[in-house]
Order: C-alpha cells, then structure tokens, then sequence
C-alpha cells in the first residue's frame, strides 16, 4: 500500500508529522504501561495510581499530526474522551497533563478533570467524555474569534460513532449558517466501542454529510498522516479566510482496544490489525524516500521516550490533591450551594 | 479560554440594593433595561436564542435589543438548544459574557447535557483555571392552561446538580439586580423568570409584577433572600409568583390577626439557609409554598435545613406544591394543582390552628 | 400560477382533497372564532373556553391532505404543536378532539392534554409540543409495525425550523439505518416562530439532507395538494414494501401568525400572504377544468361546518373534568410518588 | 397504541419475593436471567441501547442476549439516545414491552426530553389512555475514578419528575424480582443499577453484589421498601451501593453495642413513605446516606417525609451523601465526598452520642 503523498511538502514537514506521530505513540505506550502496572493480575478499574477508564489514541495519530501541525496556540480544539493524541499534537504540556492523567495537585485541573477532563487554557484545548458534546463549544470559542476580529480557528474533533449524534447536526447547521472558523474532524476509526460503523451510520461516508449543511466536506482514506495534512492545511485556510466551515472525515485506525481492559470479543479481524499501524509505515516511506535517516529515526524516538519519561516523573512526584479541599472550585468565589 | 478576555467591562462596583425610588417598571422591562446597560458598557456581552431578535422575546425579555445593538450582539439562532447554548459556553470560555436564552425551561431535556454536564462543570474539572461566565435565562411556570410541557418551573431540577448558580426572582427590582449580578459573576448563572411575574399584556399577571425600579445600574446580590414581608405566626418560605401570592394571603389574613412572614428566596443556589432559620425560629411554623413538583426538590431541602438546625422548630409543617402529577391543561384541573392563594391561605389557616 | 396536477388522478381524488382542506380550513376558522370569543378586547391567554397557546394550521392543509390521503387508521401519524390539520386529514374524530381542546372531560385526555396534547390510539395519531421531539417514537411504531410483519407504516410530521434539532438528525439516520416504514414530512412554512428559513437553516432545501443518511429526498414546492400527493403516495409505497424510509419536504405556507395573538411584526410581507392561500386556487383549478361544481363545493362547505360546529356544541356541553381527579392517570394503577 | 399489542405474556402472576434458596448469581447475572425469562414468555420484549449486543452490556447487564435472541431481538444503535429512547416510547405505545439502556444514567442530559416530556407524560396527557410499558435501565455511580460526567447516581433528578417509576436495586435478588415487576409494568420504569453492586470481575465490589437468587421467575413489588438489618438505635434510610457500606457498619457497630437499622429504599418512585417513618418511629434517629447530589433531591425529601409525620422524630438527623460537588476524579478527593463507610460510621457514632 503507498501512501499518496503531496509533492510539495518539505522534508522537514514530513519528518515534522513523523515526530508528532511517535510523540504521542511514546505517550500512550507509555501511560498503557502505567495503567496496567499496578492493575494485574486481576484487573481493578479503579487501582492503581491511573485508576479510572483509560481510551488511549495508537494508530490515530495521523488525524492529529496532520490537523495540528496547522494550527498554533491561539487556535481551540475541542477534543473527546479520546483526547491525548490531539492534545499531544496540538502543543498541550506533557507535564501537567500526566499530572492531571495521574490524578496530581500539578495536574490541569488539579486532579478534579483526569484523563477525560484536560483543560489547557493557554493552548485553548479541552475536552470532554460526552459524545460529540465538545463539539457546540467548540462553536463558541470560534464565534469570539470571529468577534474579536482576528484569524484563529477552532477545530472540533469527534469520532465517526459521534456523527449520528444530534449535537453532531446542530453544530454543522449553525456554523455553517454563522459562516464560524471551525473545522470538524471525524476520526472514522470504524467503531465506537463495540458496534461497527455498518451498524450505526446509514451512509458510507460522513463527507457526504457535509452538504446538508451546504459546507465542503472531504474523506480522507488510509489513515495517511500527508493527506490529513493536506485537507486540514485547506480547510483551516479556508476558515482562517473567513471561508466557513469544514467537515473532513478520516478513515483511521484503533490499534487498540476501545478502553484498556477491552478483550474485543467483538472485533474478528483484531489479528490483523497491527498490519495497518500508520506509523512503521509512513517510517518506511520515508526512509525509502531518502527524506528521514534511521538516525534521525532513532532520535526522534529517543527524544519522545525522554519528553515522555519525564512527565510521567514529574507526576508521579506531585502530591495528591488534599482532600480538604474536596469543595473547591465549584463556584469561583467559593461558595457551593 | 481566560487567556483572552475581550470584555470591555469598565464596572468598579455597583450600588448594592438601593432605594427603589418611584419609577415603575414591569420585570420584562427591567430585565431589557439591565441587559441593555451591561452590553453598552460591556461589548463582550450578547444575547442569543430563539426569536430574542425581532420578536424581542416570546416573553419580552430582550424587547429592544436589536434595535438598539443590532444583529450582530443580538441573534436568533436556529431550534438548536443544544448547539447555541454550547455557543455560548465556548465564547464564555474565551472571556465574553453570553445572556442566552432557553425560551421555556421546560425545553430543558434537549440541551441539559451542555448545561450540566458542560456549562457547570468545566470551571471544576478544570481545577478553576477555566471560567464560564455566562447566564442562561428561561421562563418558567403555568397557570395559563399552556398544558404539560410548556407549564413547568423546575427550578429544583436544576438546583439538584451543581456547578450552576439558580436565581428566581419574583420582581422588577430584583430581576433587574440579579440579572446584573447574573451578568457580571464568573460563574455560570441559570436565570429563572416566572412568565406570571413579566407583566405581559396579554397574560392575567399579579400586580406586583410592576414595580419601582431605579434607572442606574445595581446589584442585588446572589444567594441572599429577602424578608417580602415580616410577620410573627407562621413563615412561609416561597420564590417566584408564589411570592405575590403569599403576600396576597399575608394582607389578608392580617384583618383575621394572622401575621404570615414571606421570605423570598431569590435563588435555590445558593440557598440563603440562615434566613431561613432564622424565620422560622421567630415564628415557629413553616410553610414551603413551591411551584415545582413537590418531590425531591425544593421544599424538601427547605425542610431538611430546618431539621439538621433544630427539628423542635418543625412542629408545625406543610407544603403547598405540585402535587407530583404533570401540570393539567383544563383550567379546573391546573388551578388545583398550582400553588393558589386558596391553597396557600387553607395551609396558613391550618397552621395556625395547631 | 398554475398547479402541476397529477394526470392520473380522479375527480374523485381531487374532489376528496379539496374536501379534507375544506374541512381543516372550517376547523381552523371554527376554533380561532372560539378561542378569541371571550378572550376581547384585553387579550388574555389564559382566559375564556379555550386558553393557552393556540397553533392553527390554515394554509397548509395541502400538505395534510396530500400525505394523508394513503393512510388508514391503522397507519401512525405523529404530529406537533400544529397538530390540527393533519389530525382531521388522518381521521381523528372531531369530538374528543374538539373537547380536549376545550379542556372537557369527553376530550380524548379528559382534559390532562390540550390542543399539543391529542392522543387517538384508534387512529395511532399523536402530537408533541416540543420540537422534533415528536420523531423519535414515530420510529417505534414503525418498529413494531415491521416486527408484527404487516405493512402499516408511521408518518413523522415536523417544522422546517425543526429540521434544525438534533432530534431530526438521529431519526433520520436510525430509520435510514434499519430500514424502518416511516415517512418523514418537514412542513415548510418559511418561519419558525419569527425566525424566517433563511436566519435558521444552512442550506435551501431539507430534501437534500435525505442524501446524509442515504435515504430518497423530495422538495414539492408551490403547496400543491397534488404533487404532495403524488410524493406521498411514493414514499408510503416504498414504505408499505419495505423500502425504508422517505424525506419530503413541502413549501407551504402559514397564512396566520405562529400562534393566535402573534402581532406578526416581524413579517414584512404579511399582506401578500393570503394571495396564496391553496385552497380557493385549488377550488378555481377544479371549478376551471371542470371537475368541481359549484353547487358541489357548497355542499362540501356545508357539511363541513355542521361537521365542525357539532364537535364545537360537544365540547362545550361535555363536563369539566371533575377537580378531585386531578391526581389521576400518573400511574397506570393510581399511585402517584 | 393500546389499540395494537403484540404482546405473548402468558404470565399469570408470579410469586412474590420468594425464598432466595442457595444458588448466588452476581447482580447482572441476575438481570441477564430474568430479561431473558421474560423475553422467552413474551415475544413483545424485546432489548436495544448501545453495545447490548455482542458486548453485552459495558457493565453486562445483557451478556447472551443476543446469543439466545438474536439481532432480531437484541439490538446495538447507533450513538443516538434521543432517537433510540423514543423508538423504545413508540414501540411501547404500539404494545410491545422495550426494554432500553442508557449506557451511564450520566448521559441523560442527551435525551432527557423524551424521557421526562414523552416516556412520562404520554400516559398522562392522553387521560389514561395511552400506556407506555417500558423499562430504561441505565448504570449509576461512582467510586473508580471515572471522572465528573461518569460517576453520577441523579436518581434524585429523575424521582422529582412526574410519571416515571425510579427504581435502584441493591443487590441481585432485589435486581431480578424488580426487573420482572419493571417488565411487567404497563408503566414506564427507570432501573438504575449501579456499577459497584453489578459484581463484576473488573471493578472493586461488596461482597453482597453476588448473592442468593432464586432460578424461577418472581417479582419484588416496586415500592416497597426492605429492612436490610433491623435495629433498635440509630435508622439508616439508603439504597444501592450504600445498603452495603451501610450494613458493613452496622455490622462492625454492633460489637460496639450500638444496633444499626438499615432500610434500603429499592424505589424512589414510588417512595415507601410509610416504612420509613415506622423505622424512625422506632429508633428514634434518622440518618440519610445517599450517593446523589445532597441539596434538593432524595435526602431532604426523606427528612420532610418525616417531618410532616412527626418533626418530633428528628431529633437526631443527619445526611451522608455527595456535597454538591462534582464528582472528582483523583481518588484523594472523590473518596472524601462519597458516602464511604467511614462517612457512615461517623455519622452513626454521632447519632448515638447525642
Ligand atoms: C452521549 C453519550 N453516549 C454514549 C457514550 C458512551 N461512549 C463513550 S465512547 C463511545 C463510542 C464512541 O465512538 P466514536 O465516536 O466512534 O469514537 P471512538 O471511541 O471510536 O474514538 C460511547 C458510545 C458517551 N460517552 N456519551
Ligand atoms: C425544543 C423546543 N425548542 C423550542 C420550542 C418553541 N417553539 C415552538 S414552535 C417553534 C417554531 C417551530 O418552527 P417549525 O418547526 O418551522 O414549525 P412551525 O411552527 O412553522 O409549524 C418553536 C421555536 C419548542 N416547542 N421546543
Ligand atoms: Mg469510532
Ligand atoms: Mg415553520
């Protein structure tokens, strides 16, 4: 399988997306090897210093490399209960986002959100564990820029399970009535959870979506990382241009199971599923291509494990939060009820 | 988010609870008024809703605006609670001050999940880095035959959840206070308007529902109640249109020698608890006089407030509510399971009797 | 302006059209002269026989009669808060329905329901009041028709202001989805309240939504009661043989305000609109090509007023419902909390 | 509608709560067993929600279903409770009998309209004669650190709305017989179980998650309340998961002489009102222990129960339920506002020291 890559693209953008790609692979290796650590061998949901549900991104990380890498700080993105790839890749600290991951005072959120729940204000990233429920604010966060007159965007990232969500249709009407700076991403990862797309979504393609609401909508097939960047680099032109909407879908993959703990009775191809990985893949292109060294391979992966390693120290050494302050931040003067 | 404010707010602080002086107002046009204040001195304000624009308001809450800031600050949107009202959480969270409108509360289950789920939690979840300061406003309650799904108050169904503040005034002064209030907190505020106390033409209204109102701007702070009126047998604690009702009861009774003590609450969220001990421990009796369903809600925390302080002061007790049963179309039937005057003199007359 | 008419219709048919419009427009008239009887000159919506909010239908009877022209009573029709002439096009009885929305005790709620609120388990006809709310277990009757293997089917009828809720969305791709007998009709009247289509609605016509969830989409412009019946007839077919489900969308027209005491301010065009009212241009097509007499279209008036004004002398003798009742039909068994 | 049931229910009646004999099934073992019973005997039943199917539940309340069924009677839907909730509603009117999760009752912002406006009402609405058999089960709680818009109980959200049982087993005795009584409603029924008392392999449980259930089919009446342990000094009022905490301490109480009575709610909807003012009357100390949200919902409406029976009763009163805080996430914190045992046994070593 090649990949169809944009000419024009410089080697270092694409050695770029292969760095944020395995980035955010080393990330999630490495928080599934702390969620299991202290969880075996009878698995316990709530053990263990990651306790609670954990949906990590592998074989997602095209859809955020090639989104992200055309949007800075200034820009929103709205992310869902599968949040880390994008978060990675949109320039979110590792630090106090394993630190809220591991439920720590230096935590985002101060251990209050957790891993479903990661708000970086000075990125204008958050997301939420309600299906396509990030998407209406991400609405808002584009209607102000627009307000406030400058560029920024806002990018709303759902999976394709979510589009048959009613927040889904609303959120498409009224940005596109409004003409808002948003992108709607879809990862089309073909489940969500345990019912395959065939079973949720009456039409092949949620690109075709697009035109009940009279925006461009684009799918992007085989998960390749260049091609997401290409429709992304449009789509945020056309917003950032006061162009309106767009809805791009991506046929992804799930490497691994919807929530760790997931044995995936349900999916029979699993076996064969690692063969897809987008990452060794778009590696190998760009090795035969001449465009990466397996040196530079070596230290970009180096690099992650370090940036990685690192946060996840830095959170397992901030405190817990005290449980005395179990009634703060309810209200913004203190008061609850 | 916090890092972007484009609030233009120049506000030091507002005059708390002035004299009301002699203007008389009816709540709708407080309410306009106020709103129209805070966006000519706050350009990060806008009103958003269905038919807020043109129409001004199914119940005239923004009658005006357009005219005078335009589509641009004051826009219908489409039947999409669910999107707009996610609108205006995103914008709150990039530092504007949205006033949206769900047009009746009972509209709520299609758009609860931004409200609760969203719009109140995501200052917590964010350990308090992330505000939403945004007022979400709604008309509520019956007595108009509008039938079970347009009849509904379900202040105590918001109130339950928590993360939002819940304001109910029950007139002019208050509404144009709290809405300031509402306006200018950072925290997100669900604004709760009875259509009975707008002072609408077209709808039998009380006649409290106009009022002296000062022009200036102030605040009447949230979570603080108000004595409506004072007296020395029994306490009726009430919000809303139930409020004038209560007084209603209240004048009346006085020529029997029954002195009734009404306490408007103005808010469930906070709960201005103390005021209510501190009623009931003059008078010695209770009454919750509550439009809401009476299960579950309000009146049951009202009393609970009063039996974790002293139960001795609960030995005489009611509840003048809805009964638990959807609010009835035909007139005879809702007019019996509303709070009337009737049912609310029947309980005081009873209470005093013990 | 001339009708497309459909060539293979009878005079019969036609004649049939023109009474159930006849019929709807009699009602409307009947029940606004009532509902403003005792209501002047103070507008009082509370007050008089028949109180609070009051949605009348005239102008967009084609779209009642066209579609449910293909129905029998064993069919599922729900409705809105307009529910009126699609009700009297189904074959709801005049009387309940006239005592409900007179709040009497003979009404098919005893009363608990009003004008939003008629529920005819004959006729499987019921209404909502709340937007596109009223979609959703249209999908269940249509469920459960296919699973008892008949071919009855259940028609959803709706705003195009609804056309907008999330509501909409989730029904039309779950019915797309698992094939489901349902016909999905959007009412085009322009407004949503005062909000004009335009102000609301991303895209010019709500057929070309059908195409996201892969299901057949039709526009009938002109709220000709002909060509709704030529779609209707269509998509009840395809429904009836197990085709899934059918989108139609209908221009029509709302020739008074939203509701009864709408001022209408914000309808510029407010006096052209009677100029299009369908059912006189109907009865002039009829009356021209010779398929309608005079004398015929009297005796059709006529039997329409005493139809209506007889179920208005039931409603106003029937009983108020009895004040002691009001805990009554919470429960199936009596228990309330 | 009533016009058209499909309905095979050979069921004439079936015993009532009886003897739970010695085989011990874990909690959804038992509502496997007792949906499938029904589903058998009556082909009207039929089961759809998200992940139903093949899954079987993400906390296996339908593991074999589909198995034994087939997708003709098992159904996975699309992310769409508004649209398969009212597809429940319609088929339901139609005479079948649906049985529908929502996957977390957290959700429910998404598709409360067609819960509350349309499951709840419709019966009312038509005067009676429109029925909705229908049960919506759906997972509550928390308690593994599953964050603020997945660990919530809201039974106090759903109890304060009009015509809906709500209905919250303990444990799988209680699970099946009040599974069988929801199924066999002609009333919508709201069956919340939460995850903890499920016993499943995955997650931390009480001991009485798996207990003793009888292999034929019965009913457990819904409404009425259980007295889990009597006692003579102190009455907890509680339900779910807490029952247990609640019995663990008074089991550890009891060697301090201090003798615990537990009443275990097994409905909100209808309230056993009765049971609790006769367990109060006896002990003469009332304490509320609920996993909800504590300000208007279950906790202040036992205590105005008792209240309006006999204020005399609350001398001693206390609650121990979630502070009107979101759910947090870092087990530091989320295990300060559950109601933990150690909560409870405060609260009890409180009471009696009065
Ligand atoms: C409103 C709502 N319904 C159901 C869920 C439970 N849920 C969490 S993730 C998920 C599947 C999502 O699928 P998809 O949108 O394709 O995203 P993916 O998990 O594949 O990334 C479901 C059903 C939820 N969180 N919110
Ligand atoms: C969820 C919800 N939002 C808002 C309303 C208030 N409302 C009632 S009718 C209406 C306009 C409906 O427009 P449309 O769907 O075009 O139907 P029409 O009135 O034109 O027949 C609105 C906004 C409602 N009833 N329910
Ligand atoms: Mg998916
Ligand atoms: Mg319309």
């Amino acid at each position: 399988m090649t990949l169809s890559t944009t000419p024009e693209l410089t080697e270092e953008t694409r050695r770029s997306l292969l760095n944020t790609m395995v980035l955010i692979r080393t990330y999630e290796e490495a928080i599934r090897r702390e969620y299991y650590a202290d969880k075996m061998p009878a698995f316990d949901i709530g053990a263990g210093l990651v306790p609670g549900e954990m949906h990590l991104s592998a074989g997602q990380e095209p859809v955020a490399a090639g989104i992200c890498a055309h949007l800075t700080a200034d820009d929103a993105l709205t992310a869902t209960h599968r949040p880390h790839h994008v978060a990675i890749a949109k320039g979110v600290a590792l630090r106090p986002m394993t630190a809220e991951i591991f439920g720590r005072e230096d935590g985002f959120g101060h251990g209050r959100g957790g891993h479903m729940h990661l708000f970086d204000p000075s990125n204008h990233f958050s997301c939420s564990g309600i299906i396509a429920e990030g998407l209406p604010p991400a609405l808002g966060q584009a209607f102000a820029f627009k307000r406030q007159g400058n560029n920024r965007v806002a990018v709303a990232v759902t999976g394709e399970g979510a589009a048959n969500q009613g927040a889904f249709h609303e959120s498409l009407n009224l940005s596109a009535l409004w003409k808002l700076p948003v992108i709607f991403v879809v990862e089309d990862n073909d489940w969500g959870i345990s019912v395959p797309r065939s079973e949720s979504t009456s039409v092949t393609s949620n690109a075709v979506r697009a035109a009940a609401y009279g925006m461009p909508g684009v799918r992007v097939e085989n998960n390749s990382v260049e091609a997401v960047y290409a429709a992304g680099g449009e789509a945020v032109a056309r917003a950032r241009s006061g162009g309106g909407p767009t809805l791009i879908e991506v046929h992804t993959l799930r490497l691994w199971g919807h929530f760790e703990g997931d044995a995936e009775g349900y999916r029979p191809e699993l076996k064969s599923v690692p063969d897809h990985d987008p990452i060794p893949r778009y590696r190998d292109e760009l090795l035969q291509a001449g465009w990466l060294s397996t040196e530079q391979f070596q230290a970009m992966q180096d690099r992650a494990v370090e940036q990685v390693e690192d946060a996840i120290q830095f959170a397992k050494a901030s405190p817990a939060p005290n449980p005395s302050e179990h009634l703060n931040y309810v209200f913004s003067e203190g008061v609850n009820s | 988010m916090t890092t972007a404010p484009t609030s233009t707010n120049q506000s030091v602080t507002l005059p708390v609870e002035p004299e009301p002086g002699r203007r008389k107002l009816s709540t709708a046009k407080a309410m306009q008024e106020v709103i129209s204040q805070r966006m000519t001195r706050d350009e990060s304000v806008f009103v958003i809703g269905e038919d807020v624009g043109p129409y001004g308001g199914i119940f005239s809450s923004t009658t005006g605006l357009i005219d005078q800031f335009g589509p641009e600050r004051v826009m219908d949107t489409p039947i999409s609670e669910t999107a707009f009202i996610g609108l205006g959480i995103g914008a709150a969270v990039e530092g504007m001050r949205p006033v949206v409108e769900l047009m009746f509360a009972d509209f709520f289950g299609v758009c609860m999940d931004q409200i609760y789920n969203h719009m109140a939690k995501i200052h917590f979840e964010s350990g308090g880095n992330v505000k939403v300061p945004m007022v979400l406003m709604m008309a509520t309650g019956g007595g108009y035959s509008d039938g079970a799904q347009h009849s509904q108050c379900l202040w105590g169904t918001f109130a339950h959840l928590p993360g939002m503040k819940v304001v109910v005034p029950s007139n002019p002064y208050d509404a144009k206070g709290l809405m300031a209030a509402a306006i200018d907190s950072d925290d997100p505020v669900v604004f709760m308007f009875h259509k009975g106390i707008m002072g609408l033409g077209w709808m039998a209204k009380n006649s409290r529902a106009i009022g002296a109102v000062p022009e200036e701007e102030y605040v009447v702070p949230i979570g603080k109640s108000r004595v409506a009126r004072e007296g020395t047998d029994v306490t009726i604690v009430t919000l809303s249109l139930s409020v004038h009702h209560s007084l209603d009861v209240a004048e009346k009774l006085e020529a029997d020698g029954i002195s009734v003590e009404v306490i408007d609450l103005r808010s469930l969220v906070p709960l201005d608890r103390d005021a209510i001990v501190r009623s009931v421990t003059k008078t010695g009796r209770l009454i919750v006089v509550d439009e809401d369903y009476q299960s579950f809600g309000l009146s049951g925390e009202v009393i609970a407030v009063v039996a974790e302080h002293d139960a001795s002061l609960l030995t005489s007790v009611s509840r003048v509510c809805v009964p638990d049963v959807p609010i009835p179309y035909a007139r005879e039937l809702e007019s019996t399971v509303l709070p009337t005057p009737a049912r609310i003199e029947a309980a005081v007359r009873e209470a005093v009797s013990r």
